[in-house]
This record gives structure tokens, C-alpha cells and sequence, in this order.
């Protein structure tokens, strides 16, 4: 075992033993905690600026635990798991700082939050770098289980029906993805992700049951990515504290799904295959009305966090309409589209936090001249809202280009009229909340003098939407430099379309 | 019709009655005894069976079986009246009531 | 040695945005606010270093920046850089004195520095991406300086824009996508060279044309252009309207493909939309409006100009200076115009300066309608001039029509004035600036389209007799008719009996949409009460399942019941003795 | 005599049946120190399994006669990898409830009967899984039945007392068929000792009858549906530590023994359709379990259906095992998800006993927001519910990848299918506690604070059911020993 066999395990372990410890931590040890949470977190930057050098250098960071004779536990860093880890690695560290702040004066055991939030963090960070299906699978039922008491952690009525719809919901997939992986297994033997995929020996003898296969598997992946009709647990689910919805809707959870549908398509099936077996149509025309369906639905909607669930919903499926878009440039475009709505969604999750916690404003009607009050945590909000639009040059911009530029390639225009649709929907319910922020009179509701003495709020809870935003800005205006997130996908799909 | 394979009948028509009393009776010392009636009805076809073996002396494992079998029948039955008293003393009556709520 | 620096730098370009910017960001902090209010207008000097310093052919490229930005001024991003940086600038300083006891100021100057960064940065910007990225942040910070007054007005205004600036947007980033796939290249030159696909064509016209105030989409502007500030006013009218102009100059292939059709079409337009904001704007009461249809119609003849060039190739090489010239010529008098407004508002009409502001104003609106001599005479002669090359009668109307026009420009000019001059007892201090400003831009209508060497001939072509003929008559025309009306209607205390409400067709559209989305809005709760019911109706089932449950603990109990086991017990064991015993 | 002596190879078995044994012995004369008798044996038992699982993993498999006597008279050992197995999880479990049960009992008159029969059902648990022939199997199955009636009884409410009655009842019922079996058999072969009785060749009738006799009993004993009728009042009634082990172990005894008998005698003679009626019957349970623990409206009536429901799986591995290839998988899960089980389901009855402990009841409509008061027991409860779900990482999860396996290629998907709806039915009935455990309200206070003992161990537990999803490879290589599939 040298380091690079190491490395995986160790970036996995970064959270999860902190996570364990926070547990049995008594909860008057605030210190303690926050140290090892955001000791854990550095810790695992490092790790993971070093396995973004290596891999960019085609190094191979690999940890293989046989459990059973011919099944592996296998942690594998390729150039798509180390995108997905350095998002959530560093969406993770922002979250802890602003969840610190945002539970100062939390009834609940805190605790228990971060000793689960850890393991939430933890399970994504080992399905990103899952080398297998199996792999892949356990840490997505983990995933499942240690956000549900995260979910119901207010545990008032509401949140439990919340989390009851939620793990009524993902468990279900996770069985649909289970029954799929294992009847794969039991096909063709292997569930490796191969890079280009590995199906494509067993095609002329199995095509029907491959193409059932994808089914399950999509179904179950399709719950955690809110694809309708499964993204019925999603708004239920912003019962729960902001940070956690910020991460769920981020990054843990519904980035888990498309990311395993991105995994599906490309890296068990392979792009071609896909196509051939006539897979990627359907899912195409699924993502493009749960683009717009989600877009309406978050349009009604009065609760902020309500409205920014739904366009979760719709956002997320750009990245299932990338992967089923064949060429390497709506590759590109949905897979940056992962990072990207992550930022901006996360930041935007933030915000409505802070106006939550600081003014305790919940629905958009009441957010007249809220920028006023809070200043920056609304330029946040603006700078992420106009990303969602797609305005350049923020991040959301870059996806939307590539997509549509991909889906030109693939000779299918109609890609093009939902992104604009979207794009105008997007527009339809951000900017009157941005023009009720900046340009409206602030209701006597709003209490306009500021508590936080200089800062408008706490600054654990102003830091991270100023650096999330900051960031989807310069993922947009510094597109083309080295290690930028599109830069990067350019790399995954160079690696996928590697004959 | 030998005259072991007619004992051995007589246990098996005893087992099921034994069965069919434990069945069908409520009374918890009924219940008792028929099932000591089964349990003798099996050592008494075990007996029979020793006889099975050609030659004059008969087989000594079935004897051995039944010994230790009435040693666990005896306890048994211990166990179980004892229990049949805590049962008196406690619900004051000595049925086994029937599909009991839960 | 100043200029020998400034003329080794393209970088300039890069400044010419950067530093607008910078100082807009710079504005949020409070502390600064300030300072920068006072040094931001004059970061619009380095556009102006720019556009005398940069040389043609120097690009700048940033392989890290956006998707590989390219930067270069060519001959008609000069012009335009050129009016568009120093009515920047003056408006500027004029918004310093102007705005010098508002207390929203800072914000304005954050949507003016960042508009004006924009509009810098597009023209210079040489591939399709930046240019997106430029015009999108200028379109998107001016809807702060549409809406700062805040009234009603301006915030009815301010919706309507972004509607129009988020439907433009989206239908550029169409016609980009689509021909940034077509041609397999981001830059500019590309793009213009290969011929596009219809659709990205009529794309294209209606993006820009919704910021160039085009016909069918020009709603917004006669509401938002007197709705902003009249600084801001100014450079809306003047400098970002050309933003859209350019646009279709740089997108079209204009000169490698004739679209006769598209021209034809850019054509009526063109006219139709001179003569129907004419007669719209007649009928207005408030003088920026006035202003704002004026430029409908002056765009309107633009149009005309790229009508042409998009139709007959032939005619590019005399064409786009002319627009270009054109544009320079609008921008000035139109600033000089928005301008002179403010400054009547404030000012005393017992004061000298009163006097000297409406001689500034008349002169301006000379210009504007073309009077010999002025930049208005050159800008129109060079618009004609490349229409000579052909023959035919509908050539000659066409030629009329232009001419024609004007006199609908004298008319409009006539109505502004007898608006703006109306007696105001306004005691208004007006700062130094302000008037700086204001002469300034006049001097410029007057002087620049002269000055200008691309034009020298024709500006000479200007004063032979006939074209001085040419250029009088409509003007004379439009007084005369002007002059009438005024003593037979206004003297006889006749006012016009109706005029048609700011945005005219929009109250069409505004119906139309309201009673869809009416309708739209009432079948969506029809939906969501659907949806609840039903839920309702699942859980009202609950009963069934509550049966169900009982059915199941009922069974339950008829198992744990001793006879039903011995049965069972029987029966499984002679189940198993009789599968076994098959074989 | 000397350590080593003791620790001498062959005399190991001999010693797991016996140190128990005098353990309870000690604490029936001394009831004073019968507490620490019981830990000193929850200590060196383990001990002694890990020598026995060191010794045969290296040496293969053992088989002694006690005393010298040799079969039939005498009474033989014989340890495999599956029986050292079975040991190995008894002691794990047995040992830790060891620990549990002190607290729960302390200040219990009932203490000092508890201790004896603890240690007398451990012993007859072991002596069950190293007899070598059928009729010391019918001794041990008695023995246990007898240890585990009388530990039932020790809550000595009436309904405990009514359902150990039932439960004496039936499984003195259960052994007379098995009894009745073991005579059919020896008539037809003339020998007890399970090796020398590996049948050959078509079934004769009393090889028949002697099977549908033995695993009727043995079916009634496992509690398999529709003969369950006895089980859920008997571990719902008894003490925690009590049901925990009858959950965990008794019933997989009898279990024990239908594998043994099935693999060493029956597979080859009986056709496969009775295999498959076995499975379709833990079909039947696994829904019909499922469904009343949703039902349940006490907690640990919940935890008994759950048990009656996995038992059910248990069966599946009749049909799955006679599947083409993939035989030896089948067996490997079935065994799995006993070995999980048995910790999972231990750990959750050990943390219902802690609720009704601290509570006084466990009616789980009243059970709100206890996570805060018991988070341990709480956690441990979800731990163990996951293996019980079968999500991963847990032993519940290794068996059923291992019987999706085994189904999807042997070609019988619709085993699958069960295996996986199983798996959302027991989900729902975990999480039907769950959330209310979770669900926020005001301070409830329970009569007295739960020991810590009693939390931790519940929780040791459940973090074994996981582990065990995290080292199959070693345990499916310990069953492979003296290869008894």
C-alpha cells in the first residue's frame, strides 16, 4: 500500500472520523467540535489539491477492499470523482462555517447535526470517488440515512411527514437502483466504472435486459435527482435547517443522483452504447420537462426556499439532459453544470438563511426593500439569482452555452428551445424577488435597524454566500483558465470520447 | 403383522392422539397430559424398535434413546405444572386463553 | 510623450472598461462612495485615450478570460467608441451637478459606471462572447438608472425594459450559440463572414432591434428614456441605443452575402418606423418623450442604412461609414437635446442663461433635422449618397421619403421646443458642471462630424448649392408647417384633442399578455385545487386501509388460535410427506 | 488441571458445552456471586470459541467423543466451520447481553433464577451446535427449549406466564415430531451419527416420513408462518435479555438442525418442489410478518413480527440453494443474514428493553421525541435497522446482495423481487418508530435514567451487525471449513 493507495481512503476518512467522534462529543463542546469539523475540512483540501494535481498528471489514486471473493470496495480517483469531490469538499467547508453560525442558538442537539452532517459529507465524498456500482450504492443508501435525521431535525409534525415523504422516497430508489445493480451483476459479472464504458461486449446478447437495467437504475438515481414525477420529496424537504437544505440541494443529494446518472450513462453503459440502445431520448425528453415543469412550478410559489426547491428541480436536470445529449460538448456542459449549480444554488440557499435568521423573513412578499437591510447577503443572492438566468458571465452562463452548443451538434435543436424557455422562467421568478430586494420600499415588517453591530449578520453566515457567489462568478468570467471547472470537464470529456 | 410392528402402531396411534387432545382442549392439564400420552406413544415405538435387529439380544440404542427421553419428558412435565400453578395463581384460571389480543 | 504611450498600449482597451468598473464596484463601499462619485465619470477618458491611441489592427486576446476574449477597435468601432465615450463622459460631469442633492446618487452612479463599462466593452470586444458578456451587463445595470426615480413611472418603465433586455438576451444567446456552432469559432470576423441561416438572421435584427428602439419592439423606450434621469436619458438615447445598431453592423454579413430580402425588410421597417414615431411623438405632452420618438425615427433611418447594406453588398463600402457618421451625429445632438432639457427645467426663464440654453437647444434640433451646415446635413447627405448607385423609381421615392422624413424630424423638433421653453419660474442653482457639460456636447454636434477625416468630402459635398437646397427645403418645410399650426391652433387656445399614451403599441400588448397570463394564472390554481384534491381524496381512503389492517389483525388472531395452528401443523407436515413422496 | 490443558485442541468443544454449564452450576449453590460467574463465562467463552475457530481454521474440522464412549452410546463433538460459526455468534451475543442484563436486573428478586437458566441455555445453545449426531441434537433442542420457557416465565406477568405456557407447549410438540423423526430414521438406517446417515439413492417411505416429521417439528420450533402463532407473544413478554437471545439464537437452533439434516441427509432424496414450498412459505412470512409489525402497536411486538418476518428469509435459502451454480452462494447468504440477524435483532430487542426500562411502557404512539432522552439506544436502533433493511454497509445488506445474486443468476428473479420488497416493507415498519423517536416534543420523563451499561451494549451490538457487512470474506472463508454445503 503506498500513499497514492491510500489517498482515497484517507480523504473519506477526513470526515468520517470527525464525524463519528462529534457524536460521543458532549454537546457543551463547541470548541472541540468546531475545531475537529473544520480541521477535518482543511485537511481534506489539502488532500485534495494534491489528488487534482496527480490526477490532471494521469496519476492513479486507487484503495481496493475486498469484501467478498469477487466483489471490491473500491475507491477510485478519476478525473469526473475528483470534480465532484473538490465541489463538495469545499461547498462542505463553507456549509460547516455558516452551519456553526446558524445553530449558535439551536435547541437541538447539535451534535447529533454535525456528527450526521459529517457523515452526509462523508457518503458523498465516497460516491464520488466510487470505482464501482457497489461501492457507488452503499454510499448512496448511506447518504440516504444520514440525511434523514437532518431532515427531521426541527422534529416538529411537518418535518417529520417531510422526512417520511423522504425516506419513503429514496429508499424506494434505492431498492429500484439496488435490484439493478445487482441483476447487472449477475448479467455480465463486472459493475466497474470503466471510462467510456464497459457494457459494450454484452450488448448483442442482452439488450433488453441492459435496457431494463438502465431503467431500474435511472429510476433509483432519478429520486435523489429530482427528476419528475420523483422529485416529489424535494420542496416537502426544506422543512430542514437552511445549511442543510443548502447541501442537499447543493450538493449532497441531488448532486449524488445526476452525478450516479452521469456515472450510468458514461461510465457503466458509455455515451455510444447508450445512444444505440435507444436509452438517451427518453431521458432527454424526461430532464427537459422537469427542467420546465420544475421552472412553473417554483413560478407560484410565495415561500423563497419553496420557490428556490423547485428551481433546484428544474436546474439539476440540466445535467441529465448533458448526459443524454451525445458529444463531447453537451458533456462538457452538463457535467460543468454540476459544479455550477452548485455554487450558485448553495449560495442561494445561504441567503435566504440569512434573511430567515436575521429578519426572519420567510416569503418573497415580505422581502420589499430587503437590501436595504442586508446588503450584501442580497448581492449574493442577486449575483447567484442572474447566474440561474444564465446572464453572463456568471457560471450559469458557461453551462447554458455548452449545452446549447452541444445539443447543436448532436442535431437536436429542440435542447435549445427548452434552455431558452428555462432561461426566461429562471428570469420570470428571480428578478421580482431581486426587484423587490434592491428597488421596493421596505415594509414596516422588515426591522431595518441592524443587530450585528457593523455587519449586517453574523459573519460566519455573511462569509460563505459572499465567497459561494464570488465564486460562480469567476467559475463564469475566468472560464478558460487552468483548473477551472470548465476546464476541467473538458478534460472528463476528452477522457470519455478517448477512443 | 409382527408383534413390534403392532407396539410400534399403538405409539403412533398414540402420538396422534396425544396431538389431537393437545389441540383440542383448552384446559391446561389436558393439554399436560396429552401430550405425555404422545410422548409415550414415541418411546413406545422407539421400544418396538429395538426389536428390529436380527439375533436375540435387542438393539440397545432405542433403549438408551427412550431412558433419556423420559428424563426430558419428567422435567417437562415439571416445568410444565409449575407453570400451570403460577398461571392458576396469577390469571385465576387454568385455560390458555385463546387468540389473546396481541 | 503622452501620446507616444498611449499609442503603444492596446491595453488602453482593457482599462477602458476595467477601470468603469472598478470604480462602479467601488461604490458599494460606503466610505468611497464619495470620492468615486467624483473620479468616475472621468474614467471615460480612457475610452476617449482609447479610441486616439489604439491602433486598428492591434488585437488583444485573453486565452484565460471568459472563452478566449479578443479585443480590437476597427474603423467603425472607432466612431462609435469615439461619441459613445465622450457622451459618457459629459453626461458624467452633468450627472455630478444634477444629481449633486439626490440621495439615491450612489446607486446611480454604481448602474452608471457599470452601463457605461458595458457599453465600452462591447465595442471593443471583437469575439461573440464578451460582446454577450458586455452588452448583457450594460443592458441589465441600465434598468438601475431606467427605474432610479422610482415613481410609478419609472418602475412601470423599468418592467417593461427588462422584459424587453431579458427576451433580447435570450434571443441572442440563440443566434450566438447557433452560429458559434455553424462556423466552429467565437470571433466576431467569423461569425460575419459565413452566411447564417434565416432564423439566426431574424434573431439577430430583433435582439439588437429591441435595443436599437426597431419598430415592432421600440415599446420600451419612449417609456424608459424620459423615465431615467436626463443624464441618463442621455446616453440611453444617445450612446446604448447605438449599442444595438452595432450590433447588427458587427452580427449581419453585411458585405459577403446579399439578403435582399432581409434588406427590403429592414427597409419598410426603417420607414415606417421614421414616420410612425413622428406622428406618435406629435402628440406628446412631455418633452423627453418628444426626445425619446424622435430617436424611434432617427433609428428608423439607421435602419434604412443597414436595410441597404444587408441587401446589396455593393453599397457597404460607402454604407457603414455613413451609418457610422450617422450614429456619431444622433449621439451628440441627442445628448446635447436630453441634456438641454434638464438644464431648462431648472433654469429661470428671466435669466440670460435661459436664453443661451434655448439657442443651444434650437441649434441642437437644426442638427438634428438636417439643416445646412450642420453635422445633421453631412449625416443624411452620406446616408443617401450610396443609394445614387441605382437607378429606377422606386429609388427616387425612396430618396423622397428620406428627404421627407426630415420635415417630420422639423416638425417633431418644433413640437420639443414649444414644450420645453413653456415659462418655468423654477429658481434652480444649476452647478458649473452642468452648463460645462451641456456646451460642451452642443459644441460637439456642432464641430465633430467636420472634424472627422473619413468624411471630409462629403462634409465639402454638403456646400455645393444644390445639396444645400436639398437639405433646406424640408427644414423650411417643417417650420413653415410648424409655424402655421402654432398660430392658427395654439394662439386660438385649441389644444390637440387627444395623444396617443407613452409606449403606444404597448397598450396593445399589455392587454393581450394580461388577459393571457389572466387566464394563465386562474388555470394554474385550477390545477393546484385539482391537485389537492385529489390528495384529499387519498387520504379520505384511509378508512379502506384502516379495514384492510382490521382484516389482517383479525386473521392474525384466527392464526394464533390453537385449533388453527394444530390444523395447520397437520396439514404442513402431510403437505411436506406428500411432496416428498412424489417423485 | 493446567491451562493449556483445558486449551488442548481436542478437549475445546468439550469445554464450551462444560464451562457454561458450571457457571450455571455455581450460581444456582451461590446465588451471591452468580453475576460474576455469568461474566467470568461471558469473558473465557468467547475466549474459548476464538482457540476453537484458530484450531480448526488452521487444522480443519474436529470431532471428539466424550469420555471415550464411541458412538452410538457415546456422545460425540464434531466442530466445522458452520457449527464454530454458530458458536462464535452465540458468544457474541450471549456475551454482550451478559453485560446488559446485570443493570437490567439489579435489584431484581427474579435475578437469581435469571442467572442460572442464562447460563444453562448458553450451554445447551452450544452443546446444540457441536452434537454430531440426531439424537443429542433432540437432548440439546429439549434442554434449550426447557432454559428458554422458564427464562420467558421470569417476567411473571400473566401474559408472560400464558405465552411461555404456549411456547413450553409447542416446542415439547416440536421435539416429540423431531423425536418421532430420529426413530424413523435410526429404523431406517441403523445409525444416529449424522455422517454415517448421508442417504443415497430415491427416498424409502420412512426416510420420507422421518422428514416430513422432522421439519414440521423443526419449522414449528423456527416459527416459521403460518406456525408463528407461539413466537410474537413469547419474545414480546419476555425480559429484554430474554428475548434478545431467543430472537438472536433459539429460534436459528432449530433452524441449525433443518439445515444440517437438509444438507447432510434430505437434498440428495427429496425433489426440489418441497424446497420450494419452504421458500414460498418465507415468502408468506416475510409479508404476512411485515404487515403486523406495521400493525404492531407495542413496540417490542413490533421487534417479535420483524423476527418472524426475517425468519422468513431464512427460508429462501431452500430454493435459492438447489439454483444452478450458485448453490454454494445461497448458502452463504442464508447463513449471512442469520449471523446479522441475530446481532441486529438482538441489539433492537436489547434498546426496546431500555425504552420500557426508562419509560415504563412501549406503546409507540407514546414514544415521542425519545431520541433525546436514549440517543445511544436510539442510534443503536438505527444501526441495527439497517442491517435489518439490508441497506449497506451491514451484514443484512452482504446477504442480500449474495441472495440477489444467487436468484438473478440462477435464473429465479422473483426471489429478487421478494428479497427487495422486503426490504421497503421493513423499512417502513423501522421507520413507523423511528419517526416518532425523532419527532420533537416536550420533555418526556421516564420513571428512572437508563443505565449506560444497558446503552452501550445495545449499541456494541448493532456496530457487530455492521462490521459484519464490512469482513464477509473472512466469515464466508470460516464457513467454508470441513465444507459442510
Amino acid at each position: 500500500m503506498t500513499f497514492d493507495n491510500w489517498l482515497p481512503l484517507l480523504i473519506l476518512l477526513t470526515s468520517l472520523l470527525p464525524g463519528i467522534v462529534i457524536f460521543v462529543l458532549p454537546e457543551e463542546r463547541i470548541g472541540w467540535r468546531t475545531g475537529l469539523n473544520m480541521g477535518g475540512a482543511t485537511l481534506k483540501l489539502m488532500l485534495i489539491g494534491i489528488l487534482i494535481w496527480g490526477v490532471r498528471h494521469e496519476h492513479s489514486y486507487e484503495t481496493r477492499i475486498p469484501i467478498l471473493p469477487n466483489i471490491e470496495l473500491v475507491l477510485n480517483a478519476d478525473a469526473m470523482s475528483v470534480m465532484m469531490t473538490a465541489l463538495s469538499s469545499v461547498l462542505w467547508f463553507l456549509t460547516t462555517l455558516y452551519a456553526i453560525a446558524y445553530l449558535e442558538t439551536s435547541p437541538q442537539s447539535r451534535s447529533r447535526f454535525f456528527g450526521f452532517f459529517s457523515l452526509c459529507v462523508s457518503s458523498t465524498i465516497g460516491l464520488a470517488l466510487a470505482g464501482n456500482l457497489l461501492t457507488f450504492l452503499m454510499f448512496y443508501e448511506m447518504l440516504t440515512l444520514s440525511t434523514y435525521p437532518l431532515v427531521v431535525f426541527r422534529g416538529t409534525p411537518e418535518s417529520m411527514r417531510a422526512g417520511r415523504t423522504y425516506i419513503a422516497y429514496t429508499i424506494g430508489g434505492g431498492a429500484a437502483f439496488l435490484a439493478g445493480v445487482a441483476w447487472l451483476k449477475a448479467l455480465v459479472g463486472s459493475v466497474a466504472f470503466t471510462e467510456g464504458g464497459m457494457l459494450a461486449p454484452y450488448v448483442g446478447v442482452y439488450a433488453t435486459q441492459l435496457r431494463f437495467i438502465f431503467l431500474l437504475m435511472i429510476a433509483g438515481l432519478g429520486v435523489k435527482a429530482a427528476l419528475v414525477p420523483l422529485h416529489g420529496w424535494l420542496p416537502k424537504a426544506m422543512v430542514a435547517p437552511a445549511p442543510v437544505s443548502a447541501l442537499l440541494h447543493a450538493v449532497a443529494v441531488v448532486k449524488a443522483g445526476a452525478f450516479g446518472i452521469v456515472r450510468v450513462v458514461y461510465d457503466v453503459y458509455g455515451i455510444e452504447l447508450s445512444g444505440e440502445l435507444g436509452l438517451l431520448q427518453p431521458l432527454a425528453i424526461v430532464a427537459a420537462f422537469t427542467i420546465v415543469y420544475g421552472s412553473v412550478r417554483a413560478l407560484f410559489q410565495d415561500e423563497l426556499k419553496k420557490r428556490l426547491a423547485y428551481s433546484t428541480v428544474s436546474q439539476v436536470s440540466y445535467i441529465a439532459l448533458g448526459a443524454s445529449v451525445i458529444g463531447p460538448v453537451a458533456t462538457i456542459g452538463g457535467i460543468v453544470h454540476l459544479v455550477h449549480q452548485g455554487l450558485m444554488k448553495i449560495t442561494l440557499f445561504f441567503c435566504a438563511g440569512n434573511f430567515a435568521e436575521t429578519t426572519g423573513v420567510h416569503h418573497i412578499r415580505e422581502m420589499n426593500g430587503i437590501g436595504r437591510r442586508m446588503p450584501w447577503t442580497m448581492v449574493a443572492f442577486t449575483m447567484a439569482s442572474l447566474g440561474m438566468i444564465g446572464v453572463p458571465p456568471l457560471a450559469g452562463f458557461i453551462s447554458k452555452w455548452y449545452l446549447a452548443t452541444g445539443a447543436l451538434a448532436a442535431n437536436k435543436p429542440w435542447v435549445i428551445a427548452i434552455l431558452v424557455a428555462s432561461s426566461l422562467l429562471n428570469a420570470a421568478y428571480f428578478l421580482p424577488i431581486i426587484y423587490r430586494g434592491w428597488f421596493r420600499e421596505p415594509a414596516e415588517s422588515v426591522s431595518t435597524e441592524s443587530h450585528a453591530g457593523l455587519l449586517e449578520t453574523h459573519w460566519m453566515l455573511l462569509i460563505p454566500p459572499l465567497i459561494t457567489a464570488l465564486l460562480a462568478l469567476l467559475a463564469g468570467v475566468l472560464a478558460d483558465a487552468p483548473f477551472s471547472p470548465l476546464e476541467w470537464a473538458r478534460l472528463i470529456a476528452e477522457r470519455e470520447y478517448r477512443p | 403383522m409382527t408383534v413390534p410392528n403392532m407396539y410400534a402402531l399403538v405409539g403412533v396411534g398414540l402420538l396422534c392422539m396425544g396431538l389431537y387432545g393437545l389441540v383440542m382442549h383448552s384446559h391446561l392439564v389436558r393439554k399436560i397430559l396429552a401430550l405425555n400420552v404422545s410422548g409415550s406413544g414415541v418411546f413406545l415405538f422407539l421400544v418396538a424398535l429395538a426389536d428390529q435387529t436380527p439375533g436375540p439380544t435387542p438393539d440397545p440404542v432405542p433403549h438408551a434413546m427412550v431412558l433419556t427421553g423420559i428424563v426430558v419428558a419428567v422435567s417437562a412435565t415439571a416445568l410444565a405444572l409449575a407453570l400451570a400453578c403460577r398461571i392458576q395463581q396469577v390469571n385465576g384460571t387454568l385455560r390458555l386463553s385463546d387468540n389473546e389480543p396481541e | 510623450m503622452i501620446p507616444a504611450i498611449i499609442k503603444t498600449s492596446p491595453i488602453l482597451m482593457v482599462v477602458a472598461f476595467t477601470l468603469p468598473l472598478a470604480f462602479g464596484i467601488g461604490l458599494t463601499i460606503r466610505s468611497w462612495q464619495a470620492t468615486l462619485i467624483r473620479l468616475g465619470p472621468w474614467s471615460a477618458l480612457a475610452a476617449v485615450a482609447a479610441v486616439i491611441g489604439v491602433p486598428t489592427e492591434e488585437a488583444v486576446s485573453f486565452s484565460w478570460l471568459l472563452l478566449k476574449m479578443q479585443l480590437a477597435i476597427d474603423s467603425t468601432g472607432r466612431l462609435f467608441l469615439l461619441v459613445t465615450s465622450l457622451l459618457w463622459l459629459l453626461s458624467g460631469i452633468y450627472a455630478q451637478g444634477y444629481l449633486a442633492s439626490d440621495p439615491k446618487r450612489g446607486r446611480f452612479f454604481f448602474f452608471f459606471l457599470l452601463s457605461m463599462a458595458g457599453n465600452f466593452g462591447l465595442i471593443v470586444s471583437q469575439d461573440a462572447v464578451s460582446f454577450y458578456v458586455f452588452f448583457a451587463l450594460m443592458s441589465f445595470s441600465s434598468y438601475g438608472l431606467v427605474v432610479h426615480n422610482g415613481d410609478d413611472a419609472a418602475m412601470k418603465a423599468g418592467r417593461v425594459y427588462i422584459y424587453l433586455v431579458v427576451i433580447g438576451e435570450v434571443l441572442l444567446f440563440t443566434a450566438f450559440v447557433w452560429q458559434a456552432w455553424s462556423v466552429d469559432s467565437l470571433l466576431i470576423k467569423d461569425f460575419s463572414n459565413a452566411r447564417p441561416n434565416g432564423i439566426v438572421v431574424g434573431l439577430i435584427l430583433i435582439g439588437f432591434g429591441i435595443k436599437a428602439g426597431a419598430l415592432p419592439v421600440h415599446v420600451w423606450l419612449p417609456l424608459a428614456h424620459p423615465a431615467a434621469p436626463t443624464p441618463a436619458s442621455a446616453v440611453l438615447s444617445g450612446a446604448m441605443i447605438k449599442a444595438g445598431l452595432l450590433g447588427w453592423l458587427r452580427f449581419l454579413p453585411i458585405g459577403v452575402t446579399a439578403l435582399p430580402q432581409w434588406g427590403t425588410l429592414c427597409i419598410v421597417a426603417g420607414l415606417l418606423a421614421a414616420y410612425y414615431a413622428v406622428f406618435v411623438g406629435l402628440t406628446q405632452r412631455n418633452p423627453k418623450t418628444v426626445l425619446a420618438y424622435s430617436s424611434i425615427s432617427q433609428m428608423g433611418l439607421m435602419t434604412v442604412g443597414v436595410g441597404l447594406a444587408l441587401g446589396w453588398p455593393q453599397t457597404v463600402p460607402m454604407m457603414l461609414p455613413a451609418i457610422a457618421i450617422y450614429a456619431v451625429h444622433h449621439g451628440f445632438a441627442k445628448g446635447a437635446l436630453f441634456l438641454g432639457v434638464g438644464l431648462m427645467a431648472a433654469a429661470d426663464s428671466r435669466r440670460s442663461t435661459y436664453r443661451l440654453a434655448i439657442a443651444g437647444l434650437i441649434l441642437a434640433s437644426l442638427a438634428l433635422a438636417g439643416a445646412p451646415f450642420t453635422s445633421g446635413a453631412i449625416a443624411k447627405m452620406a446616408l443617401k449618397l450610396p443609394i445614387n448607385e441605382f437607378q429606377g423609381f422606386w429609388i427616387d421615392g425612396l430618396k423622397l421619403l428620406l428627404s421627407a422624413a426630415a420635415v417630420g424630424t422639423t416638425l417633431l423638433m418644433a413640437r420639443f421646443l414649444f414644450i420645453v421653453t413653456r415659462p418655468s419660474s423654477a429658481h434652480g442653482q444649476t452647478p458649473i458642471g452642468v452648463w460645462f457639460s451641456w456646451a460642451f456636447t452642443v459644441l460637439l454636434t456642432a464641430a465633430t462630424v467636420w472634424l472627422l477625416p473619413e468624411i471630409r468630402q462629403v462634409a465639402l459635398m454638403t456646400l455645393q448649392p444644390q445639396a444645400l437646397w436639398r437639405s433646406l427645403w424640408p427644414v423650411v418645410t417643417g417650420i413653415v408647417v410648424s409655424g402655421s399650426v402654432w398660430l392658427t391652433l395654439i394662439r386660438g387656445k385649441w389644444r390637440p384633442a387627444f395623444s396617443i399614451p407613452q409606449g403606444d403599441l404597448l397598450i396593445v400588448i399589455d392587454t393581450l399578455f394580461r388577459a393571457c397570463f389572466g387566464r394563465f394564472r386562474t388555470q394554474q390554481q385550477r390545477m393546484t385545487q385539482f391537485i389537492s384534491h385529489m390528495k384529499k381524496d387519498l387520504w379520505t381512503r384511509r378508512p379502506k386501509f384502516q379495514g384492510i389492517s382490521r382484516l389482517a389483525i383479525r386473521i392474525e388472531n384466527r392464526l394464533l388460535n390453537w385449533q388453527t395452528a394444530g390444523l395447520i401443523f397437520i396439514l404442513l407436515m402431510g403437505g411436506l410427506f406428500v411432496l416428498s413422496l412424489n417423485h | 488441571m493446567s491451562l493449556n490443558e483445558v486449551l488442548q485442541p481436542m478437549s475445546l468443544p468439550a469445554w464450551l458445552v462444560a464451562l457454561p454449564l458450571l457457571a450455571a452450576g455455581l450460581s444456582v449453590v451461590m446465588p451471591r456471586c452468580s453475576v460474576w460467574t455469568a461474566f467470568f463465562s461471558a469473558i473465557t467463552t468467547p475466549f474459548l470459541v476464538v482457540c476453537l475457530g484458530r484450531e480448526i481454521f488452521f487444522h480443519g474440522s474436529i470431532e471428539i467423543h466424550v469420555g471415550g464412549w464411541q458412538t452410538p452410546l457415546g456422545i460425540s463433538l464434531y466442530a466445522d466451520g458452520l457449527s464454530t460459526a454458530m458458536l462464535g455468534v452465540t458468544a457474541l451475543v450471549f456475551g454482550i447481553v451478559t453485560f446488559y442484563a446485570r443493570p437490567y436486573f439489579s435489584g431484581h428478586a427474579v435475578a437469581r433464577h435469571f442467572w442460572p437458566l442464562w447460563l444453562f441455555l448458553w450451554s445447551a445453545l452450544n452443546a446444540l451446535f457441536l452434537s454430531a449426531d440426531i439424537f443429542n441434537l433432540y437432548v440439546t433442542l429439549e434442554l434449550l427449549g426447557l432454559s428458554a420457557v422458564a427464562l420467558v416465565a421470569l417476567s411473571q406477568t400473566g401474559d408472560a406466564l400464558t405465552a411461555a405456557m404456549r411456547y413450553l407447549l409447542v416446542s415439547l410438540t416440536g421435539s416429540l415430531m423431531y423425536l418421532m423423526g430420529v426413530a424413523f430414521l435410526y429404523a431406517a438406517n441403523g445409525t444416529l451419527s449424522l455422517k454415517m446417515l448421508a442417504i443415497v439413492g430415491p427416498a424409502s417411505p420412512s426416510v420420507v416420513t422421518a422428514f416430513a416429521l422432522m421439519a414440521a417439528g423443526l419449522i414449528m420450533k423456527s416459527a416459521l408462518f403460518p406456525m408463528h402463532f407461539w413466537l410474537p407473544p413469547a419474545h414480546a413478554n419476555a425480559p429484554a435479555p430474554v428475548s434478545a437471545v431467543l430472537s438472536a439464537l433459539v429460534v436459528k437452533a432449530s433452524f441449525y438442525i433443518l439445515v444440517r439434516l437438509w444438507v447432510m441427509l434430505f437434498e440428495p432424496s427429496i425433489p426440489a418442489i418441497v424446497a420450494q414450498l419452504l421458500g414460498i412459505l418465507g415468502m408468506a412470512a416475510i409479508i404476512w410478518g411485515s404487515v403486523q409489525a406495521l400493525l404492531a402497536e407495542r413496540l417490542k411486538l413490533l421487534v417479535a413480527y420483524s423476527t418472524v418476518a426475517q425468519i422468513g428469509y431464512l427460508f429462501l435459502v431452500f430454493p435459492l440453494s438447489l439454483l444452478p451454480q450458485v448453490g454454494k452462494t445461497a448458502w452463504q447468504g442464508g447463513l449471512y443474514f442469520l449471523f446479522s440477524h441475530a446481532c441486529a435483532k438482538s441489539a433492537v430487542f436489547l434498546a426496546a428493553g431500555t425504552v420500557i426500562h426508562t419509560f415504563g411502557h412501549d406503546r409507540i404512539n407514546e414514544l415521542h421525541g425519545i431520541v433525546r432522552r436514549l440517543p445511544v439506544s436510539m442510534f443503536a436502533f438505527g444501526l441495527a435497522g439497517v442491517s435489518l433493511i439490508g441497506l449497506p454497509p451491514s451484514g443484512g445488506f452482504i446477504a442480500k446482495w449474495l441472495y440477489l445474486n444467487a436468484s438473478l443468476s440462477g435464473g429465479q428473479w422473483w426471489w429478487g423481487v421478494l428479497i427487495i420488497l422486503g426490504g421497503l416493507m421493513s423499512t417502513a415498519y423501522i421507520f413507523r418508530f423511528f419517526s416518532r423517536a425523532f419527532s420533537h416534543s416536550e420533555e418526556i420523563v421516564g420513571e428512572r435514567p437508563a443505565p449506560r451499561g444497558m446503552e452501550w451494549t445495545a449499541f456494541t451490538l448493532a456496530l457487530c451487525s455492521l462490521i459484519l457487512g464490512l469482513i464477509p470474506g473472512s466469515v464466508i472463508k470460516m464457513l467454508e471449513i470441513g465444507n459442510p454445503f
